[in-house]
């Protein structure tokens, strides 16, 4: 395992944590389904214009790592298979064919995996309008999904999550520089790429569908690569509907129609819109006053907060122009397991007990900003388990039980609370110093009363504090994970495997390494894609939370504002965000 | 005059290099360390500036960049050189020059700072004057009243009194839809007039008190009973007393120019300006570390360049200074 | 020589209402001035030499004092004049020169823009004419190359001539008085002379009355030629200068001659007045001299003694006997003289 | 700034800016050390040899000694006493900060959490019947935290004021004092101090180092005491010149003689009056650190804190007690300071005497 998968995380709880504190979807969720529009009723034309907060954090594919990042992916690079843009979220993960003809083809037990390209996709332009010659309006072959594949692993490129790719043969040789090129893809023509896996991977293709494996000019690229820190990241060639015309970090992002792309071979792209017109640098709630008042039609990383939660929900007009939707993302706080007490299950349980979730809950701006967890799967994710079935620390409300929790520190060997000190480290952006200081003092009433408080600038808590052991950070406050793809393994495996507990960019935070949780992620992982891999996640799930390591508090809504000048909003869990390649802006001339 | 200017120049590229020398012991030493641990952990200053994404090839890559394996004066050197050479830094995070970052946030910065700046000369002057030849009459105690308010009142309060009032309560004002005075003059005064108001109110007091106290001491020296004694009109009295009253004023303008003109950080913040302050705030958040050294760099030099500006405008006003 | 009265100053006084009570820097002064005459005051600082100067030339703050009696100057009661019309006076009829020539000239302003600025604001002259005029003045005051200095800014200049170019302004309107406000105490011994010396020969080349007030008896008994003691706000001896200083009639004049260190009393005690002036606030009752007064008796701390001839040829304010004092004035100088012997 | 311009010509200065304010400590907002009358004389108020020469003590002569003058000058000015009233108010609050909360029992920490500080969307509730303030957005007990915020704000300002006195009458004195290259060295270290832009600086520091009370102490100080140094500086230069320490030289007194028993003294009453008025620029200070979120930290209550979360609600018009009382606190407090400071300052420069 790298140490780099918490990077799309940061993404996710960034936006979530400094923006988007709740959302608004009611229980019925009139709000929240996406409109149905027959194809022939969305404009053709017209500038998208986007409100955004932050940038991208990398424009190459195979560095980008942040869900706004993988949303401008979704319309400027293609890849083998990708996800369908409907609205109904079981259908939404059902991957469908995208640069290749169908959605791959496995050998017997999924170690082999066997894809063709279609005819008639080609390069477009570089980013910048610069036409590549050679590459610019020249077919996409199977050795750029090969070169974009190895250059994930190439230092100089730093891609952004190699793990999910290394059980190709020939990886650790290419890596560690013996090999030129990673033998386990083979390219025995243009149109075919074969996959050879050191062991069996069910969700391949799953992986096949983030954008790492878009096509990169290999020949091109290769120049950028060799430098010390490659460039490509400048210099992106457009494989979908779009290129990057402008990209002025921080300030500017523009895509314009490449006219390479050939809508005849893309099933999911529709690409409405001529030109999308991203500007970056808004203040959050400026943000959300220009989506809400027409002079945008979507916030990407803007999303109202607090008040402004408020006042958009109590405006029936506003309120219409509102998705709250599962992101897929649980928030926690951890319990170091292997710092005194909390080697102790009894005293893992006991503050499970006592942490009032309910007012976490609350202070991320209440029942709108997503269910209460009652564990860790989130729901939407094979292996969840819904809390009217399961929910092993329930009270009314889930405000915790104190007594109950005092039992079991007692239980645990700690009748008089625990004096000794811990570190305890939250983050200090808001509403982050906000749990930190309600967890605290949930902790102070169930007798911890020697807590060395750290709130350092988020995400600062990860770089600095969660993800070294060394640091033994005893509890942990802004802690959240968000899927990768939807499998639970992208969620149990670097969070709770023992044998994920790394020495720096380490993931398990809890630091916990219990067999029988190890065991039933083992056991899982091997399952193949069904019902019975679903049950296998859902007893490891159980396993999981009972052991206490984590106390799960929330499962996130993702909260989109859009404009009334934008047609066929549908929600697409893959990037959290409006699939924008279907959708239109009346706007349009 | 010449010698005079050339000294001040001198103290200047001292000073620079006295600044350059904190901010890089605060970011360089101070963290704990430039090299990498013993244990082949990464530098923790690489770690730092890398950001948000401390990628270990990124990490690897800026510790070569800035040389953090070598000795930390090699370090120091590289860095004086980079800076002397009008380098900011680079910003990993964002994939910006820390300099260009800054030079294009300096309008916003410019705008709200000479805009309040001007307001507060309007206010402060004339009031300081008038309060100074009025003495102990009503208005003076007035004014005097509400310059001690005035520099008594926290500018972010104040600030957040007029957006509650301003923005929600009357809507005639709304935060943070900064346009620059090229691209949309109407757009650019509708957003700075409030923040010009709420920044100068402090001045202007500081200001009004200044002048006054300026005017009543010069009014009390004895070339200014000279003038009278040999029959000078009341108004060329005056003109000899603001002579000497507000050259003062010019160095103290010119100086709070310098600072604000690196970043107006709690106005700017409040009023959501994207200036050179804002830039730095946000950047804590995102823990941005070049672009905070950049912009503290920047800052310094601002105040550095303002000082010696100052210096050689006030030895032209006083000849005291010019010919000595 | 006229005898012409240029300045006629009858029961002054000057009040001034403070938090702490009424400050009375001037109560009741009366004294004249005559063309040609050099009249020199004496006194402690606090005694209110300056302040009744100001208060002559209009430069105290009416609305902060309480000012009555007369000032007569030509026959025009000064303090019933506008002040616009005690404008066109200051600087073209009645001059003034002061203490510390370092703090006297505006130090943005070159000296001769200074002068030439005096001239053009009584006469309404090209200002080309001015200049020249400031040429003129400048020389006439016995500062050299006067064209270069005119360019010069005041801290350029040494403190006499500082105070040169202040006579210079002083004398720009060829004024009728000039008050000298302790001209030279600033100055080195030698630039003192000078100073002096510039004043009496401006005196008489231009047919003026000039008032020269000082601490300092030493520089009086050598420029006056007629002298008045204050002391509180309040003159205690006045005469000529032979009268005084031949005859004192006052304790406090007696004090002030004996702490002016004479040459040619080597090796004589230099007597210090014991005390300091006392407050102006609450002025102790009778002669308000009398706490500091080695020869006070019974009457002194209940009797204020007004200024009169008490039989010595010239007024002053003692309760003391004419024999009295004569007896006793001998007394205190003969170890001097012994001394000296 | 200008020490560096002034320093070299004080001898020239007839500008009353030359000593006084020359740079601000924080920018924008922290106002100005506003020390427009620097250049004042000061009465010495006890110790140290009267500067005017032997007292007259001759029966009927009343001359009163500068301490009476100062307090009947103080006494006269309403506004002074204003400031002393609120400033003492100001610090009875913060002592009876732990009073109140036993009183009331409602602890400065605790959270009223769903239902009754905050609302369903988090936001804090309004000020009622027993929650004068309303509650903060952790649905705390706003009025509790606000009187802990004036501990806060009081003991940080007063400690850093401390230690800037401490180093800036030490290096001020001897700088002024010893003159030459001493002076020079302590002047342009006072001067590069000055130049550095204090908010990012010390926001830097906070981020590499973690925000913490010691922190925003530490940083207040560093670059609060130059300007004590300047002052005291100037003070020292003409004092040194003064007869008393002339004939104490010649005497053949040690110079930390002189320093600590001749000139110290003297220093007092300015010193006093710069405390005054720098205790309210490190109030303004330390809410601006922790305003900006690189100060106190939680649990702690500090204004600057209070009025930054409130910050989200103002632009909706939402939850004003959050944002106004801890501002209209913070703002009494400084416009307190600054009134008493004023007024000693007046009732300690003899040339208001009239």
């Amino acid at each position: 395992m790298s140490k780099k998968r918490f990077i799309r995380l940061f993404a996710v709880l960034l936006a979530l944590s400094l923006f988007a504190a709740a959302c608004g979807g009611s229980d019925d969720g009139d709000t929240t389904s996406p409109k149905d529009v027959p194809a022939g009723e969305i404009p053709v034309g017209g500038t998208l214009r986007i409100a955004g907060a932050s940038d991208v954090d990398f424009m190459d594919p195979a560095s980008m790592y942040y869900t706004l990042s993988w949303t401008l992916a979704r319309g400027v690079f293609r890849t083998l298979v990708t996800y369908p843009a409907v609205a109904d979220f079981e259908e939404q993960n059902v991957l469908v064919p995208d640069l290749a003809t169908d959605v791959g083809t496995p050998n017997e037990d999924s170690s082999e995996w066997t894809f063709t390209l279609k005819d008639g996709i080609k390069f477009g332009p570089a980013l910048g309008n610069e036409a590549v010659p050679g590459v610019t309006g020249e077919p996409i072959t199977s050795a750029d999904i090969k070169y974009a594949l190895e250059r994930v692993f190439i230092p100089s490129v730093g891609g952004g999550y190699p793990f999910y790719y290394d059980i190709m043969e020939g990886t650790d040789a290419f890596v560690a520089g013996d090999a030129d090129e990673i033998t386990g893809i083979e390219t025995p023509d243009d149109k075919t790429i074969i996959f050879h896996l050191t062991e069996p991977a069910g969700d391949w293709p799953f992986r096949m569908a983030m954008p790492a494996s878009a096509p990169v000019p290999a020949d091109y690229a290769a120049g950028f690569d060799a430098e010390k820190d490659s460039d490509y990241d400048s210099h992106v060639v457009a494989s979908g509907p779009y290129y990057v015309a402008e990209w002025a970090p921080e300030e500017q992002i523009t895509l314009e129609r490449n006219e390479e792309w050939d809508p005849d071979t893309d099933d999911v792209r529709e690409a409405y819109v001529d030109v999308v017109d991203w500007k970056l640098g808004f203040d959050n709630d400026v943000g959300v006053q220009k989506v809400q008042g027409g002079d945008y039609e979507i916030g990407l990383d803007v999303s109202p907060q607090g008040p402004a939660l408020e006042q958009t929900l109590a405006d029936p007009e506003l309120s219409k122009r509102l998705i709250n939707e599962p992101s897929l993302c649980t928030r926690y706080v951890f319990l170091n397991t292997t710092v005194e007490p909390f080697d102790s299950l009894e005293v893992r349980q006991a503050v499970n007990w006592a942490i009032d979730r309910a007012n976490l809950k609350t202070l991320q701006g209440g029942p709108i900003t997503g269910d209460i967890a009652s564990s860790i799967i989130p729901p939407g994710m094979g292996g969840y388990l819904s809390t009217d079935e399961y929910n092993p620390f329930g009270t009314d409300g889930m405000a915790g039980d104190l007594d109950k929790a005092k039992e079991l520190m007692a239980a645990g060997g700690y009748p008089d609370g625990y004096d000794g000190e811990l570190l305890f480290v939250g983050a200090s952006d808001p509403p982050h110093d906000k749990y930190a200081e309600s967890v605290r003092a949930d902790l102070e009433a169930l007798g911890f009363s020697n807590l060395n408080v750290k709130t350092p600038a988020f995400p600062n808590q990860y770089t600095q504090f969660y993800g070294i052991p060394d640091k033994n950070v005893a509890i942990g406050t802004s802690a959240g994970w968000c899927k990768d793809y939807n499998d639970a393994f992208t969620f149990l495996d670097p969070l709770f495997s023992g044998d994920n507990i790394l020495e720096s960019g380490n993931q398990n935070y809890a630091e916990i390494d219990d067999p029988a949780v190890n065991e039933a992620i083992a056991t899982a992982t091997k399952t193949p894609f069904g019902d019975e891999r679903v049950a296998a996640w859902e007893e490891a799930n159980r396993l999981a939370t009972e052991s206490g390591a984590w106390v799960p508090w929330t499962w996130d809504n993702e909260t989109i504002i859009y404009s009334e000048n934008l047609v066929n909003p549908i929600y697409n869990t893959f990037f959290s965000h409006i699939d924008w390649v279907v959708a239109g802006v009346t706007t349009a001339e | 005059m010449l010698q005079y200017v050339i000294r001040r120049l001198l103290w200047s590229f001292v000073m620079v290099m006295l600044v350059v020398m904190v901010v890089f012991l605060i970011f360089f030493v101070l963290p704990g360390g430039t090299g990498r641990k013993e244990d082949g952990r990464a530098s923790p200053v690489a770690v730092m500036m890398a950001g948000r994404n401390p990628r270990p090839e990124l990490v690897k890559n800026i510790e070569e960049r800035l040389g953090l394996d070598r000795p930390v004066y090699v370090q120091f050197g590289r860095y004086v050189w980079n800076a002397l050479h009008g380098d900011l830094g680079y910003s990993y995070q964002s994939q910006i020059d820390v300099r260009e970052a800054v030079f294009h946030r300096l309008p916003a910065t410019a705008s709200l700072a000479f805009g309040a700046s001007i307001v507060w000369l309007l206010i402060g002057i004339p009031i300081g004057i008038i309060s100074a030849l009025k003495r102990r009459s009503l208005l003076d105690r007035g004014s005097m009243l509400f310059a001690l308010i005035g520099v008594s009142m926290p500018t972010f309060w104040l600030g957040l009194i007029a957006i509650f009032y301003f923005d929600s309560n009357l809507n005639v004002y709304s935060v943070g839809d900064y346009a620059s005075i090229t691209d949309n003059p109407a757009q650019w005064f509708a957003t700075m007039w409030l923040p010009w108001l709420v920044l100068a109110v402090t001045f202007a007091a500081f200001y009004t008190r200044m002048v006054r106290g300026n005017m009543l001491e010069v009014q009390s020296e004895d070339y200014i009973r000279t003038a009278r004694a040999k029959g000078l009109k009341e108004r060329s009295v005056i003109r000899h007393i603001l002579r000497s009253a507000l050259t003062p004023v010019v160095t103290m303008y010119g100086l709070d120019l310098g600072i604000l003109l690196g970043g107006a950080i709690i106005t700017e913040r409040i009023f959501n300006i994207p200036g050179i302050g804002l830039l730095a705030v946000d950047a804590i958040s995102s823990s941005d570390l070049p672009i905070i050294l950049g912009t503290t760099l920047f800052a310094a030099m601002f105040v550095i360049l303002a000082n010696l500006i100052v210096d050689v405008v006030y030895a032209s006003l006083d000849p005291r200074v010019r010919y000595s | 020589m006229s005898t012409e009265t240029l300045l006629e100053v009858k029961d002054l006084r000057v009040h001034f209402p403070t938090g702490d009570g009424l400050v009375k820097a001037v109560d009741g002064l009366s004294f004249t001035v005559d063309r040609g005459d050099t009249f020199g005051i004496v006194g402690e600082s606090g005694s209110g030499k300056s302040v009744t100067n100001l208060t002559a030339l209009g430069l105290t703050d009416r609305n902060a004092a309480n000012i009555t009696g007369e000032v007569l100057f030509k026959g025009r009661d000064l303090l019933k004049l506008g002040k616009e019309d005690l404008r066109k006076i200051r600087g073209k009829e009645m001059a003034m020169i002061f203490q510390d020539p370092f703090s006297c000239l505006h130090p943005f302003y070159r000296v001769g823009d200074q002068i030439v600025e005096a001239i053009l604001c009584h006469d309404k002259i090209p200002k080309k004419q001015a200049e020249q005029r400031t040429y003129d003045l400048l020389g006439a005051v016995g500062i050299p190359k006067p064209k270069e200095r005119f360019r010069d800014f005041p801290h350029q200049y040494s403190g006499g001539m500082r105070q040169r170019a202040m006579i210079a302004m002083a004398m720009a309107h060829n004024p009728d008085l000039l008050i000298a406000d302790e001209p030279t105490t600033a100055l080195d011994v030698t630039v003192q002379a000078q100073i002096l010396d510039l004043i009496e020969r401006v005196k008489t080349e231009f047919d003026i009355g000039v008032i020269l007030i000082t601490h300092d008896l030493g520089v009086v008994s050598e420029v006056a030629n007629k002298v008045m003691v204050m002391y509180a706000g309040r003159a205690v001896e006045m005469g000529t200068r032979d009268e005084v200083f031949g005859n004192p009639q006052h304790p406090y004049t007696w004090g002030l001659l004996e702490s002016i260190p004479h040459v040619d009393h080597k090796g004589s005690k230099l007597v210090p007045i014991e005390g300091a002036p006392p407050s102006l606030i609450r002025t102790p009752n009778g002669c308000s001299f009398h706490p500091r007064c080695p020869h006070r008796f019974d009457p002194c701390d209940k009797d204020d003694p007004e200024i009169k001839d008490r039989g010595a040829g010239h007024p002053d304010a003692c309760h003391l006997s004419a024999a009295e004092k004569t007896r006793v004035w001998a007394e205190r100088q003969a170890p001097r003289t012994k001394a000296a012997s | 700034m200008a020490w560096g311009l002034y320093g070299d010509t004080t001898a020239v200065v007839g500008s009353p800016c030359s000593e006084s304010r020359c740079g601000t400590l924080a920018g924008e907002f922290i106002g100005e050390k506003d020390l427009t009358q620097s250049s004042m004389e000061f009465q010495p108020l006890g110790g140290g040899p009267p500067s005017g020469g032997e007292e007259g003590e001759g029966p009927g002569v009343v001359a009163r000694t500068p301490r009476q003058i100062f307090w009947a000058k103080f006494k006269q000015d309403k506004l002074a006493t204003m400031g002393a009233v609120l400033v003492l108010l100001m610090i009875l609050l913060a002592i009876s900060a732990g009073l109140f909360e036993k009183i009331r029992d409602i602890p400065y920490d605790h959270q009223f959490r769903a239902g009754v500080g905050l609302n369903e969307f988090g936001s804090p509730s309004p000020p009622d019947a027993t929650h004068w303030f309303g509650f903060d957005d952790l649905g705390r007990d706003l009025f509790v935290r606000v009187l802990y915020g004036a501990r806060t704000s009081l003991k940080i300002a007063i400690i850093a004021t401390g230690f800037e006195l401490a180093i800036g009458v030490f290096i001020g004195m001897l700088a002024g004092y010893r003159r030459g290259w001493v002076d020079t060295l302590l002047s342009r270290l006072t001067d590069l101090i000055l130049s550095i832009p204090f908010l990012l600086l010390a926001i830097s520091l906070s981020v590499v180092r973690g925000g913490s009370e010691g922190m925003v102490i530490f940083l207040i100080t560093f670059f609060g005491w130059p300007y004590i140094a300047r002052i005291v500086r100037g003070q020292t230069l003409s004092l040194r010149e003064a007869q008393f320490i002339e004939a104490a030289h010649s005497i053949g007194a040690s110079t930390r003689w002189i320093m600590f028993r001749e000139i110290l003294p003297n220093l007092v009453a300015p010193i006093i009056v710069y405390a005054t008025l720098i205790i309210p620029t490190n109030i303004v200070a330390e809410s601006a650190l922790s305003f900006l979120g690189v100060g106190i930290q939680e649990p702690q209550a500090s204004w600057g804190k209070m009025i930054a979360s409130a910050t989200q609600y103002v632009t909706y018009g939402a939850a004003w007690w959050y944002m106004f009382y801890p501002g209209l606190l913070l703002f009494l407090t400084v416009l307190g300071f600054n009134l008493l400071g004023d007024g000693l300052r007046d009732a300690l420069d003899p040339r208001t005497r009239e």
